[in-house]
């Protein structure tokens, strides 16, 4: 398998391989395709960041721009998808949830529950979600652990483009609405990734380097920061575990659980501003069940509980580095 | 017998009266046990407002869509909905519509295309775009309808959806229950027209005043915009006006009403009397017909409140089910 | 200061006498007042439950009745508060943060930081929160978790009606965006409350009870739950600290790491749902800078990760309980 | 010299036509340095669209407050801010309007009534009434202006706006700049209406179109509805029509575009150079004078880039600064 895809292709894959199967599946979103009701080319985006080019003109019909109204689009995604489609729908930006956060939380959220398990409501919402571009307090915020909180949601953030594409089609088939976060600053990334349909199952995280000195758990971009400090720990002798979870909701403890315990120490690592954040929920998990295997007081490497500042200056040191999280397993270490 | 003048059959308008008066029935009994201390929570009663539920959903099948509002009982049992699980739902049982999970104001059934009663204003409208996307898609001919109160009506998500049924031609109708009220307050406070056809035209959907109170009237009407929307027509908006006859929500004192206001209303303004009094005098049918209709809708909705008091609550690993549990 | 006052009463109390002390201060909601537009009583509801109930006519033009646009008043609010006014908005219920958190969390938020310091939004958010009303699951979240994330936001939620009429006197005076959480099974709840006007500042965590057997932290109506556990706990021979948190952005850490530091052992007890809670953040945190204090594996009581049910039976075990509560202290006892 | 046939003297004509060009030459340079890789994230210029915020901040003081859009600068630029700090903060120095924390979609100053750009589509609409309440308390006769694009337009938050201020007769205008597209989609896929004026209308507020390539027509249209806001009149809605010269952000190809669009629309609908040939061709102003000003901006524009470049970037210590660090 030497084809390489970058994880803004693997995504357009996913998505078209699965429309191609399902004929209930289609996307909408805002330039989604790009071009509509004006003279020139249609598909003249493909999305903002160019994710859904060229499925336009492959799936006629099934892919559908939007009027720049979150509520109603994203709510008619989770509508249609009580009457049995599977709709994607892109909210461009995370930091966008805020217009129409009601129909992903109230609505989508809780029907199941709210109708006694009479309803599935199977939809997507596609997102950008992290920092780095350099676009400031909001078009920059994970978010991710907000969706987190929320009963009835499940929460996917992929590190690389072959997850990206088993997660996405996993999301498509999952009966439960998902939130499905991609991060801007891994679009370019590639990685091999299979041309065959195959889909990534929930709550399995991925364990993507291997080491008995410490435990770093983390998702999304900050999988390779923790690797380029994993390997600059095994230069001085120091080898982690790094974890990423590619799924935050559900969430694969045992793979964490079992990590730890046999590490004892862990660093959580997480893009999103610190209070109430998916490393507080891990670094909470862990000194709840697993506490008798810790040898010393976790580690948290966050974002500042600031908004994302837009000079590249401060956004630069806004974003956890590879040398905080090494400072924070050799903290917890002793050093 | 006279010649039927009406635009539905003698069955079908007795169908229409048992629906309304069941709806009736089931309302006054629930603001008797709301008084009682029977009922948990907040209960938003339909009562007043039964010709348009039921003149609407005369039109519609299973495969078309609705999506309600807190105020959702009459939706419910105009669309179908089994009328002693709704009560049983309402008293918090596991044989409730949603196994007591949603109570009055979460009440759905997919089954019979009743999307759920929604406690967000406004929330209901995007669904039932999407029930109209999905119509589309599918090429069935359905439609989705949103409920939506005149207080409602300046909700961001149900003004985005008016747009978004335009620009996407889906068939989908959107109807304001204008009751005059927004809990205490008044809907000439809130609105700053006179008429939901001109918000309508604003987004360029075709919009229609019916009084809500004459079933004929919204029965009709409905009819048109329902049927224009089946072949393709696009969405349409239809303002009902109308009268609550309790509370905002069960407890409310109504001191915001005028003077004899809520007296005038019951005595001129019932839909229900309005209803069969045009059958009756128009001689289509006996008072004897709708008597017997209204002894069986209160023997239904005694029934449903016995069975409703008598059934067990959820079993307590009813908590955990129904949901993605992770943690 | 025998004069006893409900937490509704409080809350009144608070807004009337910061109307009185300063004009720019100013009330709005959906049926705050009541009866407008209409031919029958004004002030008919002071509110969907009385909180306000008095308001409008004691303080002509300054209690402000809404249309039903959550996104448009309270994005006013705003607006007015970076014009120098001191808003309230009540938000009725905070579970109807989804149809205008855009208003609060991207722009209320995030001015002060995104403007470089050039903007103040002093604007005060009141909703009611969490479980037991039988309101089913769109009308009983608590969502504090959610907003506490948020930087920029300040997040109150008092457990009687002492701390709910000093913290809103403070919360209108604070310069920044604050989250006034309202229980709504706390406003009968009866305390001592002085008729002066004072100000409770924010971080300040109060001990409402000591021991130096273990260390409970919560707020809100969970104080009452802790303290019934604490009760029952002594019974047996074991003291615990309880914490009220009152604030839980900004939060006292330095109350909650000095008695964690005392008696080893920590339950964090939160209404809210577990993932992403207050109690994972105050677990990591103690886990993080007070580890060697503690002595056994950290216990968390929340609600389980479902919506609220609506059925009574159901209901009552959704809400953390105080057997649960003092199990947990009992297991971070060894028992 | 001619009589002058314009409702504003030579000299505020020559301040409108340098607060036009100096927009003009602060969005190409913007472009160019753009396309240098000298700016950081995603820059949206507002050339082509300088009349309409020209036209009407003229009637601004600084107690008139404007919540603008993520296409900012030339509302900042003719609300008076800095053009040195503005300039300053695209390029994410610490000198910049906003310490560099903002970037292009935030910048904002308060002390000259210019409450943002702003990232959210339709956001900006509840905070300018939320300035028009705070002017309508203080009784001071200032206004609030709400900016949105024609694509914003759809947004619920601007609808719910529209409504607001029609209920409580705030002194909001709600200025709708309707450049064809939102992104590369073109405003008639998107809105199903002709005229915003429908739309306005639909919420109860006085809605008027006018070109937004022609000065004077936004002049003296925001002249009138300003001046009834002042004066307790109440909201109104000015859609403005007008063109965008580049793409929607800085890398945008525009294909999307009909064939020889951007030619004509720069030939033939350039406001700067309809407004100045006007105003010569009445014989007003000379070409002279108007030349003076093209190097003046020009000048000005050279030394603000010149500035931002060499400016330091903010301290780090900055990052934790201007908000409340708990954690
Ligand atoms: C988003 C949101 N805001 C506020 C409420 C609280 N609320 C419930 S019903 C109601 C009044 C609704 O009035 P209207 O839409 O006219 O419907 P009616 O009750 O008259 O049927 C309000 C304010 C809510 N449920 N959701
Ligand atoms: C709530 C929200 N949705 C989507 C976007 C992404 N976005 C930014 S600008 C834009 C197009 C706006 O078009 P229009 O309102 O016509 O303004 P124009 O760019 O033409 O000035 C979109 C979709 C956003 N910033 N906020
Ligand atoms: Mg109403
Ligand atoms: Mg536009």
């Amino acid at each position: 398998m030497a084809r390489k895809l970058s994880m803004r292709q693997a995504i357009n894959e996913a998505l078209d391989q699965e429309m191609a199967r399902d004929p209930t599946v289609f996307i909408m979103g805002e330039d989604i395709a790009g071009g509509q009701g004006g003279q020139g080319e249609l598909d003249a985006w493909g999305g903002p960041l160019g994710v859904t080019k060229g499925l336009y003109h492959k799936h006629p019909g099934r892919v559908l721009d939007t009027p720049l109204s979150e509520s109603a689009f994203v709510g008619a995604a989770i509508g249609a998808a009580a009457c049995g489609m599977r709709p994607v729908a892109e909210l461009m930006f995370l930091d966008f949830m805020g217009v129409c956060f009601d129909q992903i939380f109230n609505q989508a959220a809780k029907f199941k529950y709210m109708f006694g398990g009479k309803a599935e409501t199977p939809v997507v919402v596609r997102a950008m979600v992290g920092a780095g571009f350099r676009a400031a307090a909001q078009h920059s915020q994970m978010l991710t652990p907000i969706f987190t909180h929320i009963p009835g949601l499940k929460v996917v953030c992929p590190s690389n483009a072959y997850d990206a594409k088993g997660l996405l089609i996993q999301s498509i088939r999952d009966n439960d609405p998902v939130i499905f976060c991609e991060h801007k600053n891994l679009y370019g990334v590639e990685t091999e990734v299979p041309e065959e349909s195959y889909a990534i199952p929930f709550a399995e995280a991925n364990v993507v380097r291997d080491g008995d000195d410490a435990t770093i758990v983390t998702y999304g971009l900050m999988v390779h920061r923790a690797m380029d400090a994993a390997d600059a720990l095994a230069k001085k002798g120091i080898e982690c575990d790094v974890i990423d979870l590619r799924t935050l909701s559900p969430i694969d403890w045992d793979t964490v659980l079992d990590s730890v315990e046999r590490t004892g120490r862990l660093v959580c690592v997480d893009e999103a501003n610190p209070r109430c954040s998916i490393a507080s929920d891990v670094s909470a998990k862990v000194a709840q069940d697993a506490f008798k295997s810790l040898k010393a007081g976790i580690g948290m490497v966050t974002a500042p509980h600031t908004p994302v500042p837009f000079s590249p200056a401060l956004e630069d040191i806004y974003i956890p580095s590879a040398a905080q999280i090494s400072e924070a397993v050799q903290r917890t270490m002793g050093k | 017998m006279a010649k039927n003048p009406f635009p539905l059959s003698k069955e079908k308008l007795l169908d229409a009266y048992r629906t309304m008066r069941t709806i009736r029935e089931f309302e006054e009994r629930l603001h008797t046990e709301f008084a009682k201390g029977e009922i948990p929570g907040f209960v938003h009663l339909y009562a007043g407002e039964e010709a348009a539920g039921t003149g609407i959903m005369m039109h519609l099948t299973d495969k078309d869509r609705i999506a309600s509002t807190h105020r959702g009982h009459g939706h419910c049992i105009a669309k179908g909905v089994d009328v002693k699980s709704m009560m049983a739902e309402i008293f918090g049982k596991a044989a409730g519509a949603c196994r007591g999970k949603g109570g009055s104001m979460h009440i759905a059934d997919l089954s019979k295309g009743m999307m759920g009663a929604n406690g967000i204003l406004g929330a209901g409208a995007p669904l039932a775009c999407g029930a109209g996307l999905a119509a589309k898609y599918r090429g069935d001919g359905g439609v989705g309808i949103s409920f939506v109160g005149d207080g409602a009506s300046n909700q961001g998500t149900f003004l985005e959806s008016l747009n978004l049924a335009a620009v996407w031609n889906l068939p989908v109708i959107f109807v304001v229950e204008n009751n005059g009220y927004a809990e205490s307050t008044h809907r000439d406070y809130a609105v700053a027209v006179d008429s939901y056809v001109d918000r309508a035209a604003g987004f360029g959907l075709p919009g229609v005043t019916v009084d809500g109170t004459d079933f004929f009237a919204v029965y009709e009407t409905a009819g048109e915009v329902i049927k224009r929307a089946r072949e393709g027509g696009g969405p349409s908006l239809l303002e009902c006006k109308m009268v609550r006859f309790y509370g905002h929500f069960e407890g409310d004192q109504q001191l915001y009403r005028g003077k004899g206001e809520l007296e005038d209303i019951r005595a001129n303004r019932d839909c229900i009397k309005l209803f069969a009094s045009r059958i009756v005098e128009a001689g289509v049918v006996t008072p004897k017909e709708l008597e017997k209709i209204d002894r069986e809708a209160a023997q239904l909705i005694e029934e449903a409140a016995a069975f409703a008091k008598s059934a067990p609550p959820p079993a307590p690993a009813e908590l955990l089910t129904d949901v993605y549990v992770s943690y």
